[in-house]
């Protein structure tokens, strides 16, 4: 407290003179220190132990799936008849594979065809679902209430069974899980964006832009978007993981991309039967699912905390 | 105070659908607005106070196009403005601009100041380069008491006081001459209100604007405005210069609502005798079939169960009661 | 002695973006049957202040220093569970929002009997019911039986709000501490509370800190008012002599920035300069100083002093200079 | 507080129509635990467990056609012969036959003292109903062509004539049948041995057309003349059969029960027989193999089969588009010859299968008693890569070069996969061609085989019967199952002349002619011979393992 | 809520049928039919078994023949298994799957209610990061990997739990846990964040001002109003489970209604892919209206109309 003040110290008469004008901190100084929008989530997030933690393996495992097959001495369908179902060793660190290839590129190079599989269903899903739940929750109304009870009825469909049987249709391989997992995994983005819009739609700034004279495109593509993006985010990076195991689960039953094509979901379920004899071959990729789950999952639910706007202002 | 008509609001009707039911249909109106008439003047500023839910703020919103009225007219310097398209509107969004209420909400958080100010010069093309554009932004930040290396921050970075300013720069953006103010100061810290009055006040003056001010704080209306629209259950019950109607009023709900303002003074707070309503406000979905204050009023009637009052003149003053005090 | 008395009292939060002194060394108190007004805006740690008395800051704050002193017990030495045996009973506390304040899926007769089997002299559930019913009547609730059986969510704000001052009173509290509850309200319901809240105070002798942002709500009912800014008291005093001569700058400002019954346009309302601070890195000196009309160079170096005369307290360099006690300045 | 009360009643509401579940799940607990301590008191029940790895599709003799249904049934009927472990027809229900005019006649003597399990007899009635049931357009069995041979099967199933009277099938009295064939088949006498042409008790059909529906939940309906009869049937789980009583050859049946189960996951199977859950499995994944070589519950049984590639030379233009490199033969014998075998059975498959260089696989008796088919035929190629790039350069494909992309077509499986990708990588290696993968989903796959959608394809074939000619009569331009595209009327020729052979020296012979045309033109590739992996408890004694596929625990016993 | 229930109803009829037609045109569009097998069947054959189930019929008719069927609550007969009909396989299957599914739901949703709790509770603490660690963990693994891994330990190395099949109790534990997992981390996640949401609401801290006691407040104030989202995932949880899993119940090789998923595709068993797809769409339906009533009982501001 201000009790130890010496009245001596107190007798300065400069002291008590009045700040000029121009001395005085700006009364219009701005209270919060300059940070953008994602640079605020940044600070948050960069609290979150998990979420860091995910972000640094995401990084990791991107750089391993993208460069790795191009710098690894194997090319991922090489095959060497001398070198079968070696255990993990100096030259093959994870090991090789019943035809002997080397599973330390065969990893990173499935993993590069799962990420691809996860990003791509949600960018399907980003673009299907942000577009029909924006236009369903702008347009209201009767528009709104037809492209929703749609929304309900496909939610009846039982979506696995239905994509088994779209690629059983289409045939395997990679665009068609595209396409089948695209086709219906947007159902729940659109009701995430569809309910971001109609709240935002009712905010002051998108009205102050209405009065404005804004047109559609402006209040789409300006205001109701952009703020419409958090959860969306969020959204998908917990849908890439969700992807990614659908993969695998149709790898597993024999509807996954095509060999000598590898994805981390059909390098495990191959390795499945070696479990007893050769167990790195089903330990490596379901790790690295695993690894690539958790980083995406810790990296959602990081994104959920530090987009909350609860936790805001 | 010049004595030209700018706004003139006929009956206006802004009901909102309820629906339900199987299959679903209507079954119901939120009658927010229900015929409400008034006129504005040039340069003038014109209050409007109501509890929550009286509905003013859809009569703000549906003064400027947001909501698309039920029934009635809206001419605006002679043009009746509720037919119109948005495309055929868009000159007069020009003219008429709105202030909202909640600071925190009405600036697009993704957005720079620049480009919040900008985008009104941008919808309108007010400008010919990109060096004027930006030169107005500066301009308009300084009307409104900031400073131009605001320019480039967001929204979250500013006080409350200051976000309100720069909602009050957009609307200027595009020098309207008539603004709706929605409760521009009623989120707003007391010390940070007088800040925002005085440069609404200083703007009025300057460029001849003529404010619609709405509010549910009494003494900054009475302050501010010129006349005053008291508002109950979507219906205007007392209309009367600002002076006027603090002194006197004629309307038991407004006599009610003055005597709930708390005064600033222990004394004076003390010695006052109150009025304290009773009850609840009836719900705007089943209005009373009479006077839409007859559930509360101290004075009621059997003919206010029964009857509505019209908005009728008393002396230079409006007055909707069957029995205006004296 | 003094029903209440907080002493230094500091309460930090421990954010993210770094340590938020939102009160920080506070200190008054409040006798029994008194009426303790808290003034300040968003921001001056009047809530931060109820709520550490209650005990109930929530991560990540935590009072880190100061003692308060109820009843002769210091709260801050008591274990959650003796700290329980006073909150609701001894003290109780009516929040800002009435709207969520109730548990929206427990009908109001659950958290009125859920609070009723402490009081020891209720046995039967009779018992309980009854004087429930006669509580609700007591804070006006019409039809309490019928009442009883209904969820928050039939009930309109200011029905809600005298719900939560009828749970507060329930155990006959010694202090009830009321956090800006009429704000979320109209005018004329906030009339109505302010009517109920008095005639409460009066009858049941309790003491009572009300919280507001508004200097009027309190002027007609409060015996003393304390007047706080970005997390320290500023001015402290009787009611009457801080409306009719407010001595700090922030509280004359306040004043004049509220339109007064016979101004008009002509007269410009004061402005107060500036925004509050940023609570992370507050100003030094005076906290008030870079808005404050009358800053001296003092201001911005130390923290300033209390001055004042027997029952008025002031922190202001400014008073603290006309009032001579340094010679030659 | 009253919602909260409804929520507990939610809660109560939920747990009873679980409960109901739980107890309907408690009543079959009973009866696992009463199997359990059964297979504790060795000395009062002998109980053998085999992995059926899947679901029965019917015990309806007439509808069945695969292996499980086939290994089921063969416990609980016998036919008029039963196969031996090496595939030769022994005398069952009937004692004794007489073959007549050329072959064309059968008459068969049935046992006095055979009964249903219901203790009615079994007479020649039964197998005449049978037969023609199995017949009826209405039944739409599946495998009424296996009584094709019959004389007017064919137009009876058909529904060119309509009168079953005129189905060469008759009960000459009740206990000799007399069979009418429309040309010979030395095989006949193996074909009354499948189920097709079991007995059905008549008297119970004409009691319930549906039989055998419902023998799931009332095992008695099933009335069989078999070992065994039905004790209990949980699909997708386990079939129970017991010790039948009436059976006139009791006596050599050790076993009192036999439990089948149905997991499909050979994983699991492995782990299972592991833990001690089960005695017998097939199956066993390759990657698992090695573990359990050398060990002594390891064996590996004979099968009639042949892994194969199909080679489309019936197309102009690859599935790439261009002109099809495999019309020419010596492409089609360079690819085989470049293709190393041992490294698919030795490093992949591991299950002791041999390495292909012939088409008809080993383990069919050749004229000469005493030699095989396989021996006599010898190896029609043999692996040399200097001469498959010499004949791919000769073809015009020097190293490869100007070779088309080829798509190997396979049906989805890990085992095809591996193979797939060893035969890509060699023939990318050794001769430059450049292959892609393309795997479809089983009955995709064997559509666009049908179709010839595919330049090579992975196909195998399990012999119907022990003889060569249900491997050689595939190719015949005729044939449904030729799909290579691939027609040479020497060919149709010999096969046609072997069937009607009477004279098993000769039809031997023709065969033999007929395999090296095939070998000459090499439509397809062998690649190996397959066998049959099983682990088998050392307690289980005595089973006979048929190389068309099914065991035989009709004397089996358990010794511990 | 009558007519919410009576709109609902006629939305589920709406849905069901365009399950069925969807269906029914995708599986028809399948390339191959019930009968392709290796061994081609000759075409006389394939005729009379084709009249036996319509097949020969133009699309249209099969499909309204089908919709006549259904409508009389009759699945048809299936053609992989010709003596058993669709209603019969999900009579019997749809149990075992069910009672399967109960202990799983029962699990994941116990353990998942405390670790998410215990979690929100302690947010930001180490406790917090390692509680959802573990449950994001749980979903980080496909279950073909994690069958056979618990297989592997407790049957062949530990002996303590059969491997695989179906009986007693014992044949349980490892299923109902592979299939637990997942749901497991969903709902502590869940949990976890209406839990946190709860906890930041006045009414919390006005109970714990009126000197509740803590775990009073903590069940019925916090997890109790944070139970409602997780509740009312519950529902279609129960679905998805019930309904039965094909990876979980092929490796463990239990009868349930999940084996039909795939192997019915397979198999080309039309009537058996509707009827299986029309069953779960009608339970899942039928589980979101239950979780929506739920929802209005619990939470006592929602009404329906």
């Amino acid at each position: 407290m201000s009790m130890d003040i010496k009245i001596e110290e107190l007798k300065d008469k400069s002291l008590w003179e009045p700040i000029p004008e121009e001395e005085k901190m700006g009364a219009e100084e701005l209270t919060a220190p300059q940070v953008t929008f994602w640079g605020d989530v940044w600070r948050r997030f960069r609290k979150n132990r998990l979420a860091v933690l995910g972000l640094v393996l995401l990084v990791i495992i991107l750089l391993f799936a993208l460069v790795g097959p191009l710098v690894s001495p194997y090319p991922y369908d090489k095959q060497d008849y001398d070198a079968i179902l070696q255990a993990p060793n100096l030259a093959h660190p994870f090991g090789t594979d019943y035809v002997g290839r080397d599973l330390f590129t065969r990893v990173m190079y499935g993993a590069r065809i799962s990420l691809a599989v996860g990003f791509l269903a949600a960018m399907v899903q980003l673009v299907i679902g942000v577009l029909y739940g924006g236009i369903s929750g702008f347009m209201g109304g009767k528009v709104d209430e037809i492209m929703m009870r749609i929304v309900d009825i496909m939610y009846a469909i039982p979506i696995l069974l239905i994509v088994i049987l779209l690629m059983v249709v289409l045939g395997p391989g990679l665009v068609n899980i595209f396409l089948a997992l695209g086709f219906f995994y947007w159902l729940g983005m659109a009701r995430i964006v569809r309910s971001q819009i109609l709240t935002l739609k009712e905010e002051e700034f998108v009205l102050a832009a209405r009065v404005l004279g804004a047109s559609t495109k402006r209040l789409l593509l300006r205001h109701l978007i952009p703020n419409a993006m958090g959860p969306v985010i969020v959204t998908v990076t917990l849908n890439i993981p969700n992807a990614i195991f659908t993969e695998a689960f149709l790898s597993y039953i024999g509807l996954g991309v095509s060999a000598p094509m590898a994805s981390l979901g059909s390098l495990a379920s191959d390795g499945v039967e070696y479990i007893r004899t050769a167990p790195w071959l089903m330990l490596f990729p379901a790790l690295a699912i695993a690894l690539i789950a958790l980083a995406f999952n810790f990296v959602g639910d990081g994104l959920r905390d530090s987009l909350d706007p609860r936790l805001r202002r | 105070m010049s004595k030209n008509l700018i706004l003139k609001v006929e009956n206006l009707k802004t009901w909102f659908p309820v629906t339900g039911g199987f299959p679903k249909r209507v079954i119901g109106y939120v009658k927010a607005v229900d015929g409400v008439s008034f006129e504005v003047y040039e340069g003038e500023t014109l209050g409007i106070v109501g509890e929550s839910g009286c509905g003013k703020t859809t009569l703000g919103r549906t003064i400027v196009r947001l909501y698309k009225p039920t029934d009635g007219k809206i001419w605006f310097k002679g043009e009746e403005l509720t037919h119109l398209s948005d495309k055929e509107l868009l000159p007069y969004r020009r003219k008429i601009q709105m202030v909202f209420q909640d600071p925190y909400a009405s600036l697009n958080p993704r957005m720079t100041v620049a480009e919040i100010i900008g985008e009104a010069l941008d919808i309108h093309k007010l400008y010919k380069t990109r060096e004027e554009r930006q030169e107005r932004i500066y301009q308009l930040l300084e009307t409104v008491g900031l400073v131009r290396e605001h320019a480039n921050r967001f929204p979250h970075e500013f006080s409350g006081g200051q976000r309100q300013r720069i909602g009050i720069a957009r609307a200027l953006a595009v020098q309207p001459e008539l603004i709706v103010l929605d409760e521009p100061i009623s989120a707003l810290d007391v010390s940070i209100q007088a800040q925002v009055v005085n440069v609404l006040i200083d703007l009025q003056e300057k460029y001849d604007l003529t404010y619609l001010f709405i509010a549910h704080d009494l003494s900054m209306v009475r302050y501010i405005s010129d006349r005053v629209i008291v508002m109950y259950l979507g219906n205007v019950v007392e209309e009367a210069p600002s002076s006027e109607l603090f002194k006197k009023p004629l309307h038991p709900y407004t006599e009610a609502l003055l005597s709930a303002v708390p005064i600033p003074d222990p004394k004076l707070a003390r010695q006052r005798k109150r009025i304290i309503l009773q009850g609840e406000v009836p719900s705007p979905l089943n209005p009373p079939p009479g006077c839409p204050f007859s559930t509360r009023c101290p004075y009621a009637k059997d003919i206010c169960f029964k009857e509505k009052p019209p908005l009728k003149d008393v002396g230079g003053r409006k007055v909707a009661c069957h029995f205006p005090l004296e | 002695m003094a029903l209440l008395e907080v002493r230094n009292l500091q309460t930090y939060f421990f954010t993210y973006a770094g340590v938020v002194k939102a009160v920080d060394g506070v200190s008054f108190s409040v006798d029994r049957g008194e009426v303790l007004g808290i003034v300040g805006e968003s921001g001056s740690g009047k809530s931060v202040t109820a709520m550490s008395i209650m005990r109930l800051v929530q991560q990540p704050g935590k009072t880190v220093g100061g003692e308060i002193i109820f009843d002769g017990i210091n709260l801050l030495n008591l274990s959650d569970r003796e700290m329980n045996a006073y909150r609701g009973k001894r003290i109780a506390m009516v929040f800002q929002d009435p709207m969520t304040s109730l548990n929206p899926t427990l009908t109001v007769g659950y958290h009125m009997m859920e609070l009723l089997s402490r009081d020891p002299n209720l046995k039967t559930k009779k018992d309980k019911i009854d004087r429930a019913i006669e509580l609700l009547k007591a804070v006006g609730i019409s039809e309490p039986e019928k009442r009883l059986s209904q969820y928050p969510y039939q009930f309109s704000g200011g029905m809600r709000q005298r719900v939560m001052i009828a749970l507060a009173i329930a155990l006959n509290p010694d202090l009830l501490i009321m956090d800006e509850p009429t704000t979320a309200l109209d005018v004329t319901v906030q009339a109505q509370i302010m009517e109920l809240v008095k005639e409460i105070q009066e009858k049941y002798h309790m003491a009572v800190i009300f919280i507001t942002h508004d200097l009027g709500v309190i002027a007609g009912f409060a015996d003393r008012v304390m007047v706080m800014y970005a997390g320290k008291k500023v001015e402290e005093g009787d009611v009457y002599s801080i409306f009719e001569n407010p001595l700090h700058p922030y509280t004359q400002a306040l004043l004049s920035a509220v339109p007064k019954l016979d101004m008009d346009r002509s007269q410009r309302l004061y402005a107060i300069p500036g925004s509050p601070p940023n609570m992370i890195a507050p100003p030094p000196g005076c906290r008030f100083h870079p808005r404050c009309p009358y800053a001296m160079r003092i201001c911005a170096k130390k923290i300033p002093i209390a001055a004042g005369t027997d029952n008025r307290e002031v922190y202001c360099w400014k008073v603290f200079k006309e009032m001579g006690v340094v010679e030659g300045v | 507080m009253k919602k909260f009360r409804v929520f507990l009643t939610l809660l109560l509401v939920f747990g009873l129509i679980f409960g109901m579940f739980v107890g309907c799940g408690e009543q079959k607990q009973e009866q696992g635990q009463g199997q359990e301590q059964g297979q504790g008191q060795e000395q009062t029940e002998m109980v053998l467990r085999y992995n059926l790895g899947t679901e029965p599709e019917t015990l309806d003799p007439a509808k069945a056609t695969g292996v499980p249904e086939m290994t089921v049934m063969l416990h609980t009927f016998d036919g008029l012969t039963r196969l031996d472990k090496d595939g030769k027809p022994q005398p069952a229900v009937a004692e004794s036959w007489e073959v007549k005019n050329d072959g064309k006649l059968y008459i068969f003597h049935l046992r006095k003292d055979v009964k249903w399990s219901d203790g009615q007899p079994v007479t020649a009635h039964d197998f005449e109903f049978a037969w023609k049931r199995a017949l009826s357009p209405e039944i739409a069995s599946e495998y009424a062509y296996q009584l094709y041979y019959i004389k007017n099967g064919e137009k009876y199933n058909t529904g060119e004539i309509t009168d079953p009277n005129e189905v060469g099938v008759k009960a000459i009295d009740d206990y000799t049948l007399q069979v009418e064939l429309e040309q010979p088949a030395p095989y006949f006498l193996s074909l009354v041995a499948f189920p097709t042409l079991y007995p059905l008790p008549e008297h119970v059909l004409k009691a319930n057309p549906d039989w055998p529906k419902g023998i799931d939940k009332d095992p008695n309906l099933y009335v069989t003349n078999g070992p065994f009869v039905l004790a209990e049937w949980s699909h997708h789980d386990k079939l129970v059969l017991k010790k039948n009583p009436n059976y006139f050859d009791k006596d050599k049946v050790k076993l009192d029960k036999l439990v089948f189960y149905m997991v499909e996951d050979a994983n699991t199977a492995v782990q299972m027989f592991e833990n001690e859950e089960v005695d017998m499995i097939d199956n066993i994944p390759t990657a698992q193999i090695d573990q359990w070589k050398g060990k002594p519950e390891f064996h590996i049984d004979p099968i009639l089969g042949t892994y194969y590639i199909l080679v489309n030379v019936g197309s102009d233009k690859t599935m790439g588009g261009e002109k099809n490199p495999l019309q020419d033969v010596r492409v089609r014998k360079a690819i085989a010859m470049a293709i190393n075998r041992s490294v698919i059975t030795d490093k992949i498959l591991k299950a002791g299968q041999q390495p292909a260089y012939a088409f008809v696989p080993p383990g069919i008796p050749d004229a000469e008693p005493g030699k095989d088919f396989r021996q006599v035929g010898g190896n029609y190629f043999s692996e040399d890569l200097q001469k498959a790039k010499e004949l791919l350069a000769e073809a015009g494909y020097p190293d490869g070069k100007g070779f088309p992309k080829l798509i190997y077509l396979y049906n989805t499986s890990e085992g095809h996969k591996k193979i797939g990708e060893a035969i890509q990588s060699m023939l990318k290696e050794n001769l430059g061609i450049e292959m892609e993968l393309q795997n479809q989903e089983w009955k995709v796959y064997l559509q666009s085989r049908n179709e010839g959608q595919f330049d090579l394809a992975r196909a195998g074939w399990l012999g119907d019967y022990v003889d060569p000619m249900t491997f050689l009569d595939m190719f015949v331009s005729t044939s449904g199952n030729n799909d290579t595209g691939w027609a040479n009327p020497q060919y149709d020729d010999l096969i046609e002349k072997a069937k009607y052979e009477t004279d098993n020296a000769k039809r031997v012979q023709y065969m033999h002619e007929a395999e090296d045309i095939l070998m000459q033109d090499m439509p397809i590739i062998p690649l190996y011979f397959y066998t049959n992996p099983r682990l088998v408890k050392t307690y289980v004694k005595n089973y006979a393992a048929i190389s068309l596929g099914w065991v035989d625990f009709k004397e089996a016993y358990i010794q511990k | 809520m009558g007519r919410f229930i009576v709109r609902r109803l006629a939305l589920m009829v709406i849905a069901l049928w365009v399950v069925v037609t969807v269906t029914f045109f995708l599986a028809h569009m399948i390339p191959g039919g019930p009968f392709d097998r290796e061994k081609p069947v000759p075409e006389a054959i394939k005729k009379n078994l084709e009249e036996k189930y319509h097949l020969n019929e133009p699309m249209w008719k099969q499909y309204l023949l089908y919709l006549n069927d259904i409508i009389h609550g009759d699945l048809g007969p299936s053609f992989k298994y010709p003596d058993r009909t669709v209603n019969d396989i999900i009579k019997e299957s749809f149990p075992v799957s069910a009672q399967l599914g109960f202990w799983a739901v029962l699990m994941a949703t116990f353990v998942g209610i405390s670790l998410g709790s215990v979690s929100a509770l302690h947010q930001g603490e180490l406790i917090d990061s390692f509680s959802m660690f573990f449950a994001i963990l749980f979903i980080s693994l496909p279950s073909f990997v994690i069958a056979p891994i618990f297989q592997y330990i407790f049957g062949v190395k530990l002996h303590w739990l059969p491997v695989a099949n179906w009986g007693s109790w014992k044949h349980m534990i490892l299923p109902a846990l592979s299939l637990a997992l997942g749901p497991t981390a969903v709902i502590a996640r869940l949990t976890r964040a209406s839990m946190l949401e709860v906890l930041s609401n006045d009414y919390v801290k006005a109970a714990r001002a009126r000197g509740l006691s803590g775990l009073r407040v903590l069940i019925v104030y916090a997890l109790k109003n944070a139970l409602i989202p997780v509740v009312t995932y519950l529902f279609p949880l129960i679905a998805a489970i019930f309904t039965g899993s094909f990876v979980v119940e092929k490796i463990f090789n239990i009868p349930g209604l999940g084996r039909y998923y795939v192997t019915s595709i397979y198999n080309r068993d039309y009537t058996v892919i509707l009827g299986v797809t029309v069953f779960y769409a009608a339970f899942l339906i039928l589980m979101n209206l239950l979780a929506d009533i739920t929802y209005a009982l619990l939470d006592p501001r929602i009404r329906y109309e």
